[in-house]
């Protein structure tokens, strides 16, 4: 019970933080390596609109994903776009700004465990004999709700499908009138927003350090990779798997094997099937 | 009309950037004024470790300096700092980093010690070769808990004889720590025991000989748990004790994400006091950033002075002086050592008259002087500092309790400043 | 009146182009300029470094330019984005490392071993992900460093987390100096005289067109081992090299920095030019050391610096050189 | 009929995602033939291509070489045999010379092994097979990249990398779409000099009136499955292939 409700935990934490990558690298295939960087940027920022300039915590979270999605979109729309399309670059500039971000934070003196925001909720609950908190509960909540939101927005609206479209066949949609960059400055600001809504519902678990944002990008490249880079199903799946492995690792084996097993299974499913649990990747038959 | 891109624009700035820096870089300016002693610190500044060690050495040099320097065999001369950022503290990042670092403290800095770091085990025994190399002395005074550093030092004394460390070992923090235990055993009656140790090699090294040192004196060591470096998630191990109706958890942890350990017992209630090394949970601001949630729990300090304490009376100017400079009372116990070692140096070269190795080292292995955590003496063998006893005769760690917002020293008992206390869910 | 910029070669080029090179001391002079410059400029830099510690700057980044030398080969010669250069330089540190730890033998003879052996122990490592493509395998080759980190600590071998101090190191700084960067001039134009004979040849083919390789009765898996074993090597010579650089071995030789700063290194230098990323390790390692001065800030403006080279030099800086020397550039009305 | 057939495909299947791309289609290929490959887009006939390379696996069924049994086989192998094809998209080795693109084959091991590993200069061998095959040998094209040629010459270029294995089989691969009716026109002598120097050739090709006038013998191919298979006089009079074709009842 313990480890099914962690593990729960665990994948939906997972699963929101890549949530986010997923969605950038799904349309404009832009590996978006700042992603850690953008998702500590709205920590921070929080923090400083609750405790500094003593906006209340709604409000504080409302203007600090706002700020950052802009962030996110004039990230692309002033610099990326410059590389777009050469990987290397790609991963080269958006990794070297994700770090000046993150690092100026440490520069900043932002490194100390006074760095925290409150839970929105305190207290814990007893679930099956498990103590578990509300902070945690309202996470998995989040985390379904996001995901019925994506799928809502990404098969009912407008921009959603016209983000679906290019994912799908960029020069088709290009053809009926769907702008590449425009998405590709949408698709950003989303991402950058959904980093931003993972930060707000996980950071209160933990402090806020600059190593989170690290962690973060590796986490979700992981889940990604996993599940299959560009799918949504598979963005979950490896989220799920992902977490339990972490979980029951550390309840079976030994934390200390926690990482060993994750990244075995990380290399063994990428050997198996190179292009992840769900993604697809193009048949044979069509290179030839 | 010539004109040019604005991608060509921005690449000429840059390059003008670039050679400005250089300059920058290579003509900084040599003053030479009543000749300083130069300490490099060899640090890891955007760690709170770092900026600990960083404060506590720069409070002890602007002291000095105002009250006009080292008497080096009579002309005062102040110290001159020279911080170099290591950044081995992030794991990313390799050690030869810091170890350039180091060297170029000594060579292009000409620094006559090096004092603070690097604080990284791998990286301050990978350090040693550099300094003997060079022929500078050099005292620990942040990081490094393994113990192959004072066996390196006695197992090859002519080589590395200028690394000496004031930091402590683990071997004698975990005789201690022993003592500590059974001292509450006998107080409040606990015999049962959950370990939790950070994976990295001091803290494994730490929870396997406490685990044998407790079983020998009749403790049950319930669970043993390793968490890697980063973990945010100690849900699983809590449950696990509160359901084996443990005493005492022993954290072993020097990560900032032990604050989540708290956190996660205090809102399990575990009825299970908190007693060890949780480096992270020293800083005052620890209460204010846990919501109160660190109550109650008993952290270990290697060295005692970030808190005032009257046995030891140069705690007590420690404490206030830093209050004073920084605003905030000093965080973790490498303030403190830094602090000190700054001292230990000025009293060296006072005796040997010299900045010269083969002076200072002698002079250093009969130091005898009071710091903020008890008598500085050296062991003339492997250089490291004895602890573990009387403050007025050798160094001492402190066992601090957090008390409404407050740390108060709960043991050894000679600086005790107030007893132990227990939690409401555990009476 | 609208202009546009127009780009000419040079004269001298095109008349030196193929045979006519060596008809005049002018055209052989235009010709081996680029290189000797090179090679006299990576062979006295040592020399006019203002001191020690910028001497052994220099041998780092040579330790560096030989991983982003193994990265370009592979990703813009055989077509595989390897970012493995942790995994490479821990396992050449570890083996030279223990072999001088545990049997005392001299470096002159585990530098060596490291090379052949931890070329092949990577090999087969990486053997298993070759079908992978792209940046799947880019992935694979970054996670293993960090299971081989893990798995040290976890079962606390090889010296666990102290790693492995006290081993043998270089004389003095010249020899380290005047070993390593000849070797790494040597290994450079190895590899680019390789890469134009027909072994070359056919992993460049394998990079541009997999499927019509092996429609050519050639096994593709073979040549890619081939030419990942040369990779690994290298990059095992480097960590080699690095452990006895300052007689140390630790975990720290799996930092992410030696898999990240390759890319850098080429993508500042100039892919596909293998003389670029030495060129452009050659810059960042020492820009690097240059803004230590900013402590915690350093590693801000090194990003900023890096981006920007990467933003708006595409490039790469040997192309944009190499370009300036062959063409010149003039405004002409349209 | 001469028996001594060089492929023999025995009831061989492949589906796609639950859809038959090749549907249990059995034919053999007669040493020093023509067999020409006719079908509707998406009939199966580069899947059926590609089955007997080894470059896609089949469900079921088999292909023997004479004897030889090349199921299961890899490319590379079933290339080393002699039984080679081009690739409907040709797609040259673009950072290398037209010459340099023939090095490679030349280095397989089928050459290195036929000739003894001493072939000279592969460069000079290069050049004649490129001259073969109509590359202007004293111009500067053999030394061209491969990026800068036109589709004519990118064929030229893939059938060129074919001869230069040595093979006794080439299967192509719609050799001849994307061509201009002119240069078609230069390249069918060529074809007719390859049969004469005793290559079997198998063409799968959509241009049909050129296919009849070189081809032996013609299969019929649509949803995956052979509807025909005989002299190409036959199949222009046959009503199923009209019907699969133009769609006339």
């Amino acid at each position: 019970m313990n480890i099914f409700i962690f593990g729960l935990v665990n994948s939906v934490i997972l699963a929101l933080i890549a949530s986010g990558f997923a969605l950038v690298y799904g349309v404009s295939r832009l590996a978006n390596f700042a992603h850690g960087a953008l998702y500590i940027l709205v920590g921070f920022a929080t923090w400083l609109f609750l405790n500094r300039l003593g906006i209340n915590y709604i409000g504080s979270i409302l203007l600090s994903i706002i700020i950052v999605s802009a962030i996110g979109a004039a990230i692309y729309r002033l610099l990326l776009i410059r590389v777009k399309g050469m990987p290397a670059s790609e991963i080269i500039a958006s990794l070297a700004i994700g770090i000046a971000i993150m690092e100026l934070f440490r520069w900043r003196g932002f490194i100390s465990e006074a760095y925290m925001l409150p839970p929105f909720v305190k207290g814990s609950v007893n679930i099956a004999g498990v103590f578990i908190d509300w902070q945690r509960l309202i996470i998995i909540g989040v985390g379904l709700g996001m995901m019925l939101f994506l799928w809502l927005f990404t098969h009912h609206t407008k921009v959603g499908l016209s983000l679906r479209a290019i994912a799908q066949d960029k020069h088709a949609s290009i053809m009926s009138g769907i702008e590449p960059d425009r998405t590709a400055v949408i698709s950003l600001a989303m991402g950058s927003a959904l980093a931003g809504i993972a930060a707000v519902v996980i950071l209160p678990l933990g402090n806020i350090t600059v190593e989170t944002g690290y962690m973060v990008l590796t986490n979700a490249i992981a889940v990604c990779i996993i599940g299959g880079l560009g799918s949504w199903a598979g963005v979950f799946a490896g989220a799920f798997l992902l977490g339990f492995t972490e979980i029951l690792t550390a309840a079976l084996i030994g934390p200390q094997w926690q990482m060993v097993v994750v990244l075995l299974f990380i290399i063994l499913t990428l050997i198996l099937k190179p292009s992840g649990l769900l993604g697809r990747q193009k048949e044979l038959e069509e290179r030839v | 009309m010539q004109n040019k891109s604005l991608v060509s624009h921005i690449g000429t700035r840059l390059l003008l950037m670039l050679i400005i820096l250089t300059f920058l870089f290579f003509l900084n300016p040599k003053v030479s004024f009543a000749q300083p002693i130069v300490l490099g610190v060899p640090i890891s500044r955007g760690y709170p470790d770092g900026v600990d060690a960083e404060r506590g050495i720069t409070l002890a040099v602007e002291e000095i300096n105002a009250a006009g320097g080292v008497n080096v065999a009579g002309t005062k001369r102040p110290f001159k700092l020279e911080i170099s950022d290591t950044r081995d503290l992030e794991p990313g990042v390799p050690v030869a980093e810091a170890l350039l670092a180091v060297e170029r403290l000594i060579i292009e800095k000409k620094a006559n010690f090096i004092v603070g770091g690097p604080i990284r085990s791998e990286g301050a025994l990978a350090a040693m070769d550099v300094l003997s190399k060079h022929k500078t002395v050099s005292i620990l005074s942040a990081g490094v808990l393994s113990p192959a550093y004072h066996k390196r030092v006695a197992e090859n004394y002519d080589k590395y004889k200028f690394c000496f460390r004031t930091t402590g070992s683990v071997i004698p923090m975990i005789e201690g720590t022993l003592g500590t235990f059974e001292s509450f055993k006998a107080k409040k009656g606990f015999d049962k025991a959950y370990i939790m140790v950070q994976d990295v090699a001091h803290a494994r090294a730490a929870g396997n000989s406490l685990k044998e040192g407790l079983e020998k004196k009749g403790w049950k060591i319930i669970g043993y748990e390793i968490y890697p470096t980063g973990t945010t998630d100690f849900s699983v191990g809590l449950s696990k004790a509160k359901e084996a109706k443990v005493q005492v958890l022993i954290p072993w942890f020097d990560m900032p994400e032990v604050s989540i350990l708290m956190k996660q017992w205090y809102d399990m209630k575990v009825p299970a006091l908190p007693i060890g090394y949780i480096h992270a949970l020293q800083d005052e601001g620890t209460w204010k950033a846990t919501d109160g949630k660190v109550a109650y729990s008993v952290v270990l300090y290697a060295k005692a002075g970030s808190v005032a304490t009257k046995a030891i009376p140069m705690s007590e100017a420690f404490v206030s002086g830093h209050k004073k400079k920084y605003g905030i009372e000093p965080r973790s116990e490498w303030t403190s050592t830094s602090y000190t070692v700054v001292y230990i140096l000025k009293d060296a070269i006072e005796r040997a008259k010299s900045l010269e190795p083969e002076a200072i080292i002698p002079a250093l292995e009969k130091m005898d002087m009071m710091g903020t955590y008890g008598k500085v003496k050296f062991d003339p063998k492997s250089h490291q500092i004895i602890e573990n006893g009387d403050p007025k005769e050798t160094a001492v760690s402190m066992w601090a309790q957090w008390v409404d917002g407050k740390r108060v020293i709960v043991y050894p008992d000679k600086i005790a400043t107030r007893a132990l206390e227990l939690p409401p869910w555990m009476k | 009146m609208d202009k546009r910029k127009e780009r000419l070669d040079r004269g001298i080029k095109v008349r030196t182009e193929g045979i006519y090179a060596i008809s005049s001391w002018r055209g052989i002079a235009y010709v081996l300029l680029p290189t000797l410059s090179f090679i006299l400029v990576m062979l006295t830099l040592p020399l006019i470094v203002p001191s020690t510690t910028w001497q052994r700057i220099m041998t780092i980044a040579c330790i560096f330019a030989l991983l982003a030398l193994s990265f370009d080969f592979l990703a813009h010669f055989v077509g595989i984005v390897c970012l493995g250069g942790a995994f490479f330089t821990g396992v050449g540190g570890y083996i030279s490392g223990l072999l001088n730890s545990a049997f005392g033998l001299p470096m002159a003879i585990t530098i060596p071993i490291a090379t052949i052996a931890g070329g092949a122990i990577c090999t087969l490592f990486l053997i298993p992900c070759l079908p992978i493509r792209g940046i799947y395998f880019a992935i694979v080759s970054l996670m293993y460093p960090i299971l081989f980190h893990r798995v040290i600590q976890a079962l606390n071998i090889f010296g666990g987390t102290d790693g492995l101090p006290g081993l043998a190191t270089f004389p003095n700084i010249w020899v380290e100096l005047y070993s390593i960067i000849p070797i790494t001039l040597l290994l450079t134009f190895g590899l680019r005289r390789l890469v134009n004979e027909d072994f070359g040849i056919v992993l460049r083919a394998i990079k541009d067109n997999d499927q019509a390789v092996r429609a050519s009765n050639i096994n593709i898996a073979w040549y890619k081992t081939k030419a990942v074993y040369i990779a690994s090597a290298i990059g095992c010579f480097a960590g080699a090299c690095l452990a006895h650089l300052y007689g140390w071995v630790g975990l720290s030789l799996f930092a992410l920095d030696f898999s990240i700063f390759p890319i850098a290194a080429t993508v500042v230098g100039g892919g596909g030019t293998l003389v670029g990323p030495i060129i452009g390790a050659f810059i960042l390692a020492p820009l690097s050391e240059m803004l230590r001065a900013f402590g915690p800030l350093r590693v801000v403006f090194y990003s900023l610096i890096l981006a920007g080279l990467v933003i708006y030099k595409t490039e790469g800086l040997l192309p944009f050189l190499q370009r300036k020397y062959h063409q010149f550039e003039r405004w002409t009305e349209v | 009929m001469k028996e001594d057939f060089v492929l023999q495909v025995k009831g061989v299947n492949k589906s796609f995602g639950g859809v038959k791309a090749v549907d249990n289609v059995s034919f053999n290929v007669f040493k020093g033939d023509i067999l020409g490959i006719i079908g509707p887009n998406g009939s199966g006939k580069t899947t059926l291509v590609n089955l007997i390379t080894g470059f896609v696996k089949a469900d079921s069924g088999t292909v023997f070489a004479g004897e030889k049994k090349l199921t299961g086989l890899a490319p590379d192998k079933i290339a080393g045999l002699g039984i080679v094809r081009t690739f409907q998209i040709p797609r040259p080795y673009h950072s290398l010379s037209a010459i340099k693109n023939l090095v490679v084959p030349l280095y397989s091991s089928r050459i290195m092994r036929t000739i003894g590993g001493k072939l000279g200069d592969r460069d000079t061998v290069a050049l004649d097979i490129l001259e073969e095959i109509g590359f202007e040998r004293d111009a500067h094209v053999p030394y061209k990249l491969a990026s800068a040629f036109s589709e004519g010459y990118l064929k030229r270029l893939e059938l060129a990398r074919c001869l230069a294995l040595k093979p006794h089989v080439i299967i192509m691969d719609e050799l001849f779409s994307g061509l201009s009716v002119s240069e078609i026109a230069a390249m069918i002598p060529m074809v007719e000099r390859l049969q004469m120097n005793g290559i079997t050739i198998m063409m799968v090709e959509h241009r049909v009136r050129e296919l009849f006038q070189l081809a032996n013998r013609v299969m019929v191919m649509n949803f995956g499955e052979k509807i025909a298979e005989d002299v190409p006089d036959n199949i222009m009079k046959s009503d199923i292939v009209k019907q699969a074709y133009l769609g006339v009842t």
